[in-house]
């Protein structure tokens, strides 16, 4: 049972030995850490470059234009808001030419809270993200969808931001949602692909022989089918989601939870088939509230689904402050956690009009 | 291997002369680039395009450039990170003079953009012309990502990153300077900064607390020179040099060069001849004609010729269509991998 | 008459002279150009700055922290997105010290499209500012708003963007919309402020005796009163809005419109009057339309009005394309036009559940 | 007025000594920092807080720094833009160490975040300390802005900036080298780069071509110096004679000091004491112990001392309040101007 964590470095693995990645970088990418959260270890591929995110992003998007297939990292995503106008220049590229250059590079970086990381280790990219055109998005709330994501994300032409939920990096594969190819034993696999404490310098990764899977960009999953109100996340609040809507079973009230997985393209016809059959829709993210993506989402949803609604739709998001505090109770009362979100499930499933 | 940072005080005449024929080509490349920015900037004034902008000024060095460059596509081959005044090195490498007026009347059929982006805003794949785009500086944060790509292939392939001297402020300048000179991981990299003492209406004089920016390469153990810009013999040996070296030794070099700004910045601040400013045209036209490589009739005749052509072209290019709206959504994203292998 | 970019000059002279201004500096912003839209001709605290946006961007920050007021240019909005990081931390500064620092500094940059300025030249900003926490943001759609919300900008001790929107720095104010002090002849104000084409050197422009005038931050404008159908718009889209609700008058349809000129804080109080009143909404802007602003203020209407409205809510905005193309039709295509809103105003009017 | 760069190769040992008081004085910040340091690790490890990051091993430097700023708020005085190594410098100045506790164990009572921040984030507008972010290098871009302030105003106050190695790669410490050193427009501003030789895991070599960092001042005629920054006598001297000039001159200068990261990074990469790299307190210790300034026993008794005290402050700390989840949104906005006049 592979950690998404794991599941990243065997799917950038496999990206290397199959896909034709020639460069995993960023900011201790490399040898000898191989990344703050490990995704990176073993990688012959990987390497550290220069505190310097626009080099970074520059850097990626200079190898892609001369045939290479890049994963940059940024370190948090915290740290990329000094890049945005490459990123949107990165988006532009294959439009702006007309068609002449595409740019295939992938753009992996943690987001999100849940790890008491304070005003700069708590930043979500979402909304950011989903408004800079020529951008692919994905983000995985699994191990499996982490692997399959990631193999989509390098196979594709187009430049792809790979957004990994920081607080979900531990997180295990549910039973029988095993890579192709991995060791059944988790401590045998940890054995083979994570670096040992202490000194590395000899130390060489032993992979699985692991076999591709791609998940396609743009389909959703349904997590948890459900009648009476639909939940539609990504990320952290994923699972949250998942276990408040387990939790109001007792209540009987039976939520249906999507797991968007791609924000753009995004799954539309997933989310308005499952809101025609429930007529109540909640949407979950933990990206600070104005200017929100789940406003997207809601803004699409009344424009196209206004007669099937029973009840407005609904966000659950971050507070709009500067910044997420360090104390506990700073992070709970700035990020949606297990308890907002029933509620609003709650409240929606059992508003009346 | 370590190579001790080279600096040269600008220098006009020192140099060889170069051969007449290579001269003549030359002059007739700057000659074209000229008459192809006037041509522009007529349109824009009788408007024919919404914006001018380009290197009247730069031909003397931007034309050298062009034709020392080892064009193709791929690795093997040069890549080049141009800005908004490169006509004479595009039409140096071979481009069609009437595709940059498609550009300025922005019509379906221009070949850069498909009328999408301002006029001498080229790309060429063909040619590994990475699209230019208007941001300031943003090309020297790419550079080193095709340079890096070049030093892992092996060969002779070079990237070549340009930009004005306002520009160097950025970070992103800094940026190249990093990334292509760490100790064992240097990339061929040509920087050049095409230094007319201008950013629109704001004087390098109290701007910049460096005598040369090419200095600033220097605490790097970047190679660097300083030229005229203005003298395309000069300008030829510069790159030239520097190219080989970069070819070879696959380390990054600063090149500075002086140049002039004929025209004004853009349309925008009105796009009149400056008459203050060096002319290399007229300069190197007076030398060649002393020098008896072409006589004044020839050069007149030549620019007439030019005039002549480009003025008919716009009347076709006038015909041209237009791109219809609904293309907006076009080429947002590739379904497949044009730049590199399909997976 | 002023024209906007007119009142934008003389409220920095006010600023100068009244409110404390030490600083009015960016690319171009000194002499002798002032501006490139004028917009800082001879002011007496105006200076040429580095190329160099993060260097603004930090400068003005350090300004504002040893106790000056700078106001700050960014030549366009365009070019303002390799400094979001900056903003973040300047949006951030008093809340992550706890209340130990402000930082009274303003942001000025144009905005949006109209003027046929392709890819580099025609960018919103509203979505990306309206999701920075701690800013204020302001964007007038006429000469006295951009007045006297200029004023207000530099009166208050926090961030705040100031957005012009490039396509109506040339309108005028319209009768008995002189500013205060302002000389009624226009040719009269054009001599004693607009710098003389050629040699600048000896210059020196006549300022009108003007009085302060302080539109508030927070507090929207009803230009067009009407029954039918509410229209919230800012910038560029709210002549268009009221010139489409005029012409809609043929057709029996009256439109109210909302000059949001504040969009954050924004005045909720009045959309919330006035959709409660006409049932109906169409909110109107330029930018790009996924995590579009306008999606927040849909949002906040079916979280809060659901009930009242006899219709879904609409947004009309930029398509989600890389860029704003150069050629008429790809900028017509791209950005609403006068066509566009009406279409979507008579649309929502008519609506029939 | 034209300045000659000057740059000075590492130096241990040939500043004379300073005065025994003021060494005293020195060594007890020192070590009072470090004991400080070493509390928050164990607070860390222990589970009272979540995050520890500071800077034991800088304190050779960090400490003279501090206790050679000119402190106060306004104008006057010098703006402090710090990183999160920087307790030494705050603890010269007069900070309380218990006030760190309070933050690393993200209490209401943290009078530098209440409890929003990580450790070491200081903030204190009384002494003109800019709150300290974790994003590597903004403060470079801030710096000349401050400076720029003081420079208008006259008078003695300059600017101190100070950020890792790594962190020079970024664009904004060009931007710092850039805007304070326009021809007639130079700033006051003391720009600091402590070399630990690390960012986080990626060492110094393969990622830098320059020998000094501090040459990167040199093609902007900024005076430059590399000083030993694990000798406070040395540090004292090179701090004291940048600071005169930058004050007197009103120009800036950039100093790149060499230290240690005895603790490693931060917690996330264990803050495990480092037995290879220098230790300056114990290298000081051991000079006043030759010199006969002060006696081992001294200065294990003031050690144990400090100890004690920290302890049992942290005993305190533990039980001061937490923030409440509803002051998340307190401070968003000022309704009245507390940096300046309020107008
Ligand atoms: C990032 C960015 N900021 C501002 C501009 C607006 N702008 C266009 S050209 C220019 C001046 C450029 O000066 P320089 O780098 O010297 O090049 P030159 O035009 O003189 O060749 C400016 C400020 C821009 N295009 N990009
Ligand atoms: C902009 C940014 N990028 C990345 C990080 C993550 N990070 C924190 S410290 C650090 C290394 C800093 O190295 P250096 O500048 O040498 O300072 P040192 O910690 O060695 O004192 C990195 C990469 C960050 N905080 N900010
Ligand atoms: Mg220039
Ligand atoms: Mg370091």
């Amino acid at each position: 049972m592979a950690t998404l964590v794991q599941a990243i470095r065997m799917g950038l693995h496999v990206g290397e030995e199959r896909l034709g990645v020639t460069d995993i970088f960023g900011e201790d990418v490399g040898p000898p850490l191989g990344g703050v959260f490990t995704a990176t270890q073993g990688l012959k591929t990987a390497w550290n470059s220069p505190l310097d995110e626009r080099g970074v992003i520059g850097t990626a998007m200079g190898l892609a234009l001369a045939g290479q297939k890049p994963v940059c990292e940024i370190q948090f995503s915290d740290y990329i808001y000094n890049t945005i106008d490459l990123l949107k220049l990165a988006g532009s590229m294959y439009w702006s030419s007309n068609g002449d250059w595409n740019l295939p590079m992938v753009c992996m970086t943690p987001v999100g809270a849940g790890i008491r990381g304070s005003i700069y280790h708590s930043h979500s990219f979402d909304a950011t993200a989903t408004h800079i055109p020529g951008w692919k998005i994905v983000m995985p709330s699994n191990p499996l969808d982490a692997y399959g994501l990631l193999l989509s994300a390098i196979a594709d032409p187009n430049p792809v931001f790979y957004l990994a939920p920081k607080a979900l990096l531990r997180v295990k594969a549910g039973p029988g949602e095993l890579l192709p190819g991995e060791p059944a034993d988790e401590k045998a696999l940890s054995k083979m692909i994570d670096a040992p404490v202490g000194d590395r310098t000899t130390w060489k990764p032993e992979w699985p022989n692991l076999e591709t899977l791609f998940v396609p960009i743009g389909k959703a999953k349904t997590v948890r089918p459900g009648k009476h109100v639909t939940v539609v996340s990504y990320g952290r609040t994923l699972p949250l989601s998942v276990k408040a809507a387990d939790e109001l079973m007792a209540e009987g009230i039976d939520a249906e939870v999507i797991d968007l997985r791609s924000l753009h393209p995004y799954d539309w016809e997933a989310i308005a088939e499952s809101v025609k059959r429930t007529n109540r829709v909640v949407f979950v993210n933990e990206e600070t509230e104005i200017t929100n993506f789940g406003e997207h989402l809601i803004r699409r949803t009344v424009d196209e689904l206004f007669y099937h609604l029973h009840a407005p739709p609904k966000l659950v998001a971050g507070a709009f402050v500067p910044g997420i505090g360090l104390a506990d109770n700073l992070e709970r009362a700035s990020v949606p956690q297990k308890n907002d979100i029933a509620e609003a499930i709650r409240a929606t499933a059992l508003h009346t009009p | 291997m370590t190579v001790s940072a080279v600096s040269v005080e600008p220098k006009t005449s020192s140099d060889p002369h170069l051969a007449p024929e290579l001269c003549i080509k030359l002059h007739d490349t700057m000659l074209k680039t000229r008459v192809l920015e006037e041509r522009l900037i007529t349109m824009y004034k009788q408007g024919d395009g919404y914006f001018w902008i380009g290197g009247p000024g730069e031909e003397a060095f931007n034309v050298p450039l062009g034709m020392l460059v080892h064009k193709g596509q791929g690795v093997e081959h040069d890549y080049l990170h141009l800005h908004y005044r490169s006509s004479g090195t595009l039409l140096a490498m071979g481009a069609d003079p009437v595709d940059s007026l498609r550009q300025m009347k922005n019509t379906a059929t221009d070949p850069y953009s498909g009328g999408r982006n301002f006029a001498g805003h080229y790309s060429a794949r063909k040619w590994n012309v990475v699209p230019i785009s208007s941001p300031i500086e943003v090309q020297f944060s790419m550079a080193s990502g095709t340079a890096m790509a070049q030093k892992r292939h092996g060969g002779k392939g070079i990237t070549i990153v340009q930009g004005g001297d306002a520009g160097t402020a950025e970070g992103d300048f800094a940026t190249c300077l990093v990334w292509s000179s760490r100790k064992g991981n240097e990339v061929p990299v040509l920087m050049i900064v095409t230094n007319n003492r201008w950013g629109i209406s704001t004087s390098y004089d109290g701007q910049h607390g460096e005598k040369y920016i090419a200095d600033r390469g220097k605490a790097f153990g970047i190679a660097t020179a300083v030229v005229d810009g203005n003298d395309p013999e000069v300008a030829y040996h510069a790159l030239k040099k520097a190219m080989d070296y970069v070819r070879t030794e696959r380390r990054p070099f600063l090149l500075e060069a002086s140049v002039s700004r004929l025209y004004g910045h853009s349309s925008a601040s009105g796009a009149n001849f400056n008459k203050v400013e060096t002319d290399c045209l007229a300069r190197f036209e007076a030398k060649l004609e002393e020098r008896g490589v072409l006589t004044r009739k020839a050069m007149d005749d030549l620019r007439a010729k030019y005039t002549q052509e480009l003025l008919e072209a716009t009347k076709r290019v006038r015909e041209e269509p237009q791109p219809d709206g609904k293309t907006i959504y076009d080429f947002v994203f590739a379904d497949r991998n044009i730049v590199g292998k399909d997976h």
